[in-house]
């Protein structure tokens, strides 16, 4: 483990995932590692799990990761602070989260007065809670932050602590069934259609040594990508395993994420007016801070062109990007 | 041979055989009434906890019976003694040398008011620096790897072997320096005859110490850096509501505080046998 | 009773420490206002004696009976000077000298305190720490601790013997005229000096061991007051001493030469 | 009055004077060089930290002077005062119950082998706990408020000043204790004239070790069950990556260790007279 | 040179301790195979005189020579007898007295601490450790330990003390003895006992303090060997006796009522 690996092994790729334990959204990684579109590639690829997309732009910032995975808002802000990555290919562009309450929560303005749990100020989750909030006509201010770290999360909610939680697709699921009181409130992609959510990023120095890799990397997710569409059968026990959660749930996850929303990206998946609208909503929030940053800088969509263009391009369908 | 009494004494006047028992001052119990009373609040407390835990909903406490069950099933699976080989190489690694130079350094602090002045504030900095902080800086020079939570559990464990070993060494009795020196005893042997037996007491307690903030230590560790051990089977399980699995680390981490602690009590028992029991 | 002048009655005290026998049936009495003297060869038991008497040990067999009446803990009655000084060295002299008051939770009305460190020479250093005394001055400091408190039963420990002749001499006086003076109080002082004994005794022991047991017991036939010149122009001190210092030769041998 | 040497001494014949400076043993520096050292340390390691902070990049550490401009605005902007205040109260509280429960059972359980039996193995298991476990807990029964991140901060501190008290207790010369037995001492007053004072150095250890500790439970409390004071703002600016923003909260913390660690250990002199320099 | 026999001079050293001053300008010298005893009041300085020799406390004026070379540090050639006996608790009674040795890299090629463990009659206990010791048992340990590394000059402060006046018989032939056999053994003595002083002495001392003095200096002419009952029968002894007696009783006051 570790860079000095990483560049004795040429082929050999670290990826740092931004959850404790690997989510849907990530299994895209697991779907190529089985199906063999790495090997093909012929790439090496390990994964290891972080406590938060912080965690995995440091990993990368520092050296000791080759690409990172995460939410968009932590690699806009490490770029905008003089870090140095730059966001090369997303594992959903779509945002594949849901806010979760209590059936008597009908509506996002329901929520007033209510404890809503929040992991971090600043970080994805709050982010989204804010936009579920304003999306009720409220503010931060007037529901009452609860913090809840993520291994308590759930518990809080079943538990009445907490009124609201952002989880993912097959958390929110498996939510519902433990507690029968427990409903989506609001799939947050149907709120912000425009927000761009996951992204793979790199830091530059390794993407001039590396380039070949990173095409290889990118052909190998998108191929991975557009199998899971194809393929349900196959797709839902390769990420139930990676997420440990049961099939049935994983199975209702795939209807919502792939089949209703197209989360998951088949071509290049890096909109730059998504992105655009993304920095001006986080600036506007107050969560992006610092120097402006512009797009064509944050992003190299180089690589991922070039895989694009091997593969050759999906349309026809409006979950197509 | 007993001489007489001088002047006869009524033997039979005062029950002193009934009251002889009364005797107070420093009591000794014996080894089974301790263990009776050791394990009987561990009963008390497990009973509470059973009961309390039914009570509740499962996914926020568990209870020990469910954990117990969990912990058969992962142990069977395997993922248990995997991650617990994962969890107690850095446990041990990083133990090892937070305590090497934890005595290391605060032998000659304890004895050098130069060294100390030196380490003083840099020391209560770092001391009283969250981790969080230092995390990043590790991960940079040390990783993701082993050898980064390694580092963690290093500094956990450095402290109060530290801060406890200098104390140690200060309270040493100046007489007994005098005695030494009077021997033109060099100072590398004053610490074998005289400095390390008579800071033993305090370092006993900073390992003693030592020996939990290790277990949390590791925990950190994997939480902070790259998922892996133990720390990852909490972070797992709680992800997937499965609270009794989520449990089983927590106890086997309690367990192993409980085990430690016991053989470093019986370790400092074997080597200071020259102690009066009082 | 018939027996109510016996203050202190030692009878058949049999002591263990650490597995070995230390005391073995150690039989004495000290009768109402009487002072005794214990001697005898190093290592010979006399520390766990007054340690038995005092309440301070668990007893294997026999009793110990102040008054009658079992003496199991230590008792208000009792006082003890320690061979090891025993100082707090956390506390002044002066607070040193009151702690028995104190702890007793009593006051000090005639100014014994005051009047204490005058006759051990401690004034002057009554804000001091003991680390700061001379051995002599700890000694002193034990015994004015000790006095403090006029206890009925006054147990001495080698109280003399990191103090200098003359002051040893002085001392000496001080607690007999203390003794005299006091109408309840007892004692039993061990010593390893036979003229010191002799002096101060209204009868001498001597202990040989271990196991520690009285292999003589002599009462001193020369009226009080004493000095240490009239004891010695008496005629019956040369036989005595002689007496004294065979009986610790004897016990001497097994003491020292004992495995 | 000085009498006659027997034998006239030859009073020039030895550079005494020039060799009396060698004399070694306990060197004690004066507070001038003391100062002199520990600054120096400081100096060195915030040296250090510029250019090695100014060279890597700015995500994961900051330095010094940027450290120092960013406390600046945080002071002017009112931040920082506010956080500080809301953490010092939690930092206040939980600190005080955590010792006087940490020295009250410390001297029970030191003095009674019964309550220390009783207490072992929860007391090593409950420290051996990582936090992770014990805060959903502690918001079940404490909620989110200011009482749960006091009795986080307060489980931080419980344990060094309990373990250390206990066996300073422990350690209590044997000797003195038959000095105050025979003096008919009860229970009570032999832990005011003997127990505690001869404890002090052991307890005085624990308060140190505590010390760290009650700082860095604050942050963790302040992590995990509400969102203020100084690990708000620790977290806030290091989602945003303002590393230098993010070091001042870390820096007040440490200066505050630092701090608190010289006022122990002034309190301690001050209190402490009778002690022997050696 | 023609002071080369002269193995210790003392010229002109007084003391501070915690801003006191204990010694003042105290000057003496002891000749090669010299043994001197030092009496004095308690309190009077004659610890601190001896740990000033032994290169244990800085000087503030003054000089200690030994063989002509300044005494500022500890030297191997000088050992000591503590009067607060100062043992090893963890080290055996065997390890103690052992320990000078050891701490100087050297061996016992002549089974040196086996004999000294005989002649201070600890070999039954050389097992034990000092807290299951008898107070006059840890002062033989610290004599014993002082003996074993067979200085050149050797320094005893109160070293029979707590021993039983047939043991202090012992002891004090026993030191007598291992004086006279070693050829370059000098001996300074604290005692408070002035016939102990007499019996022991080739010239004695009288400190008086604090702040401590030499106040008299008389030398013994009874010539050697002598033992106790030889002193006492000498026709100087009277005289030498009341003289040491008066010094001392000079001494005292001042000692013990200086402020
Ligand atoms: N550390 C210290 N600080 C202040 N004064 C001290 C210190 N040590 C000793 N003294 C004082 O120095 C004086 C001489 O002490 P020293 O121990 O040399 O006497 P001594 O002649 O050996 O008496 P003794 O026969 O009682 O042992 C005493 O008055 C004592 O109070
Ligand atoms: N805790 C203990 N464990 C084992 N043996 C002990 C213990 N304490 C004392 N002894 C032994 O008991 C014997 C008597 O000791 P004690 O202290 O009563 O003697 P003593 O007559 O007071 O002698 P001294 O005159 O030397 O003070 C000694 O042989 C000693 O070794
Ligand atoms: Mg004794
Ligand atoms: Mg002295």
């Amino acid at each position: 483990e570790g860079p000095q690996e990483a560049e004795s092994n040429d082929n050999e790729i670290q990826v740092g995932l931004p959850t404790g334990k690997t989510s849907f959204a990530n299994s895209d990684i697991a779907v190529a590692q089985e199906k063999g579109f790495f090997k093909e590639a012929g790439l090496t690829v390990k994964t290891t799990n972080f406590r938060s997309g912080v965690s995995v732009v440091q990993g990368v910032a520092g050296g000791n990761l080759d690409v990172g995975a995460s939410s968009f808002e932590p690699v806009a802000n490490a770029h905008a602070r003089g870090g140095d990555v730059k966001i090369i290919g997303s594992y959903t562009d779509l945002l594949a989260v849901a806010a979760v309450t209590p059936k008597d929560v009908t509506k996002p303005a329901d929520l007033r007065g209510k404890n809503v749990g929040v992991q971090e100020v600043g970080a994805f989750r709050e982010i989204m809670t804010r936009i579920v909030l304003e999306s009720g006509g409220l503010t931060q201010r007037d529901v009452n932050y609860v913090p809840v770290d993520s291994q308590s999360y759930i518990s809080s909610l079943l538990q009445g602590k907490i009124e609201s939680a952002i989880l993912q697709t097959e958390q929110a699921l498996s939510a519902q069934t433990e507690d029968k009181n427990l409903h989506v409130l609001e799939n947050l992609n149907k709120i912000t259609p425009n927000y761009h959510y996951g992204t793979y990023f790199v830091s530059p120095s390794w993407l001039e040594n590396n380039r070949k890799n990173a095409v290889k990397f990118l052909t190998a997710i998108t191929k991975a990508h557009r199998f899971m569409y194809e393929n349900k059968e196959e797709t839902v026990p390769i990420v139930a395993k990676s997420t440990g959660f049961d099939e049935k749930t994983i199975s209702a996850a795939y209807d919502v994420m792939l089949e209703q929303q197209g989360v998951f990206p088949v071509n290049d998946g890096l909109d730059d007016k998504r992105m655009r609208q993304t920095i001006e909503k986080l600036r506007k929030m107050g969560v992006l801070t610092g120097p402006e940053i512009k797009v064509s800088e944050l992003v190299d969509k180089g690589p991922i062109g070039d895989a694009v263009r091997d593969l050759g391009p999906w349309d026809g369908d409006k979950r197509w990007r | 041979m007993t001489t007489a009494v001088s002047g006869s004494v009524d033997h039979t006047a005062q029950p002193a055989q009934a009251s002889r028992q009364r005797r107070s001052g420093p009591r000794t119990l014996s080894p089974s009434v301790k263990w009776m009373l050791r394990l009987s609040s561990v009963a008390a407390i497990l009973l509470a906890w059973e009961i309390y835990g039914r009570s509740i909903n499962p996914i926020l406490l568990s209870y020990p019976t469910a954990v117990a069950n969990a912990a058969a099933d992962m142990m069977a699976d395997g993922t248990l003694p995997q991650a617990l080989s994962e969890s107690l190489v850095v446990l041990g690694m990083g133990s090892l040398i937070g305590v090497s130079v934890g005595l290391t350094v605060g032998l000659f602090a304890g004895r050098s008011q130069i060294v100390a002045a030196l380490l003083e504030l840099p020391m209560n900095a770092l001391y009283a620096t969250p981790s969080v902080a230092l995390i990043p800086v590790i991960v940079l020079w040390f990783g993701f790897g082993p050898t980064a939570k390694t580092v963690v559990v290093m500094l956990f464990v450095l402290f109060p072997v530290l801060i406890n070993t200098m104390r140690g060494v200060q309270e040493v009795d100046a007489a007994l320096i005098e005695v030494a020196r009077s021997f033109c005893s060099r100072e590398r042997r004053m610490w074998r005859d005289l400095i390390f037996p008579s800071a033993v007491p305090y370092i006993v307690t900073g390992l003693r110490l030592a020996i939990g903030r290790a277990l949390i230590g590791v925990i950190v560790a994997e939480f902070f850096t790259a998922f892996a051990g133990l720390g990852n089977l909490i972070v797992t399980n709680a992800n997937q509501f499965r609270t009794d699995r989520m449990f089983v680390p927590i106890v086997v981490i309690a367990l192993f505080g409980v085990l430690l602690t016991a053989l470093l009590e019986w370790v400092e028992r074997r080597i200071v046998r020259w102690h009066g029991d009082g | 009773m018939s027996e109510a002048h016996q203050k202190l009655v030692v009878d058949g005290v049999s002591v263990r420490l650490g597995g070995n026998e230390i005391l073995r049936e150690v039989s004495l009495a000290v009768a109402e206002r009487e002072f005794i003297c214990i001697i005898g060869t190093s290592g010979g038991g006399k520390t766990t004696l007054v340690r038995a008497i005092g309440g301070l040990l668990p007893i294997e067999t026999g009793t110990v009976l102040l008054d009658d009446t079992p003496v199991v803990d230590p008792i208000p009655r009792i006082s003890m000077v320690f061979q090891h000084f025993g100082l707090f060295p956390w506390k002044t002299v002066r607070a040193n000298v009151e702690y028995g008051l104190t702890v007793q939770g009593r006051t000090d009305p005639d100014g014994r305190v005051d009047r204490l460190l005058e006759i051990m020479h401690l004034a002057h250093v009554d804000k001091k720490y003991p680390h700061q005394l001379s051995g002599g001055m700890k000694q002193r400091v034990g015994i004015a601790r000790a006095l403090a408190v006029e206890p009925e039963l006054l147990l001495l420990d080698e109280p003399f013997s990191a103090v200098d002749a003359i002051t040893r001499e002085l001392l000496q006086n001080e607690v007999l005229q203390l003794w005299e003076r006091n109408e309840r109080m007892s004692g039993v002082l061990i010593t390893h000096d036979i003229d010191e004994a002799i002096l101060m005794a209204d009868r001498i022991l001597v202990i040989s061991g271990p196991p520690g047991e009285v292999s003589l017991e002599v009462p001193i036939p020369i009226e009080r007051p004493r000095s240490a010149h009239s004891v010695r122009s008496h005629p019956a001190y040369p036989e005595l001493r002689e007496r004294l210092w065979s009986a610790l030769q004897a016990g001497g041998k097994t003491a020292l030469e004992a495995a």
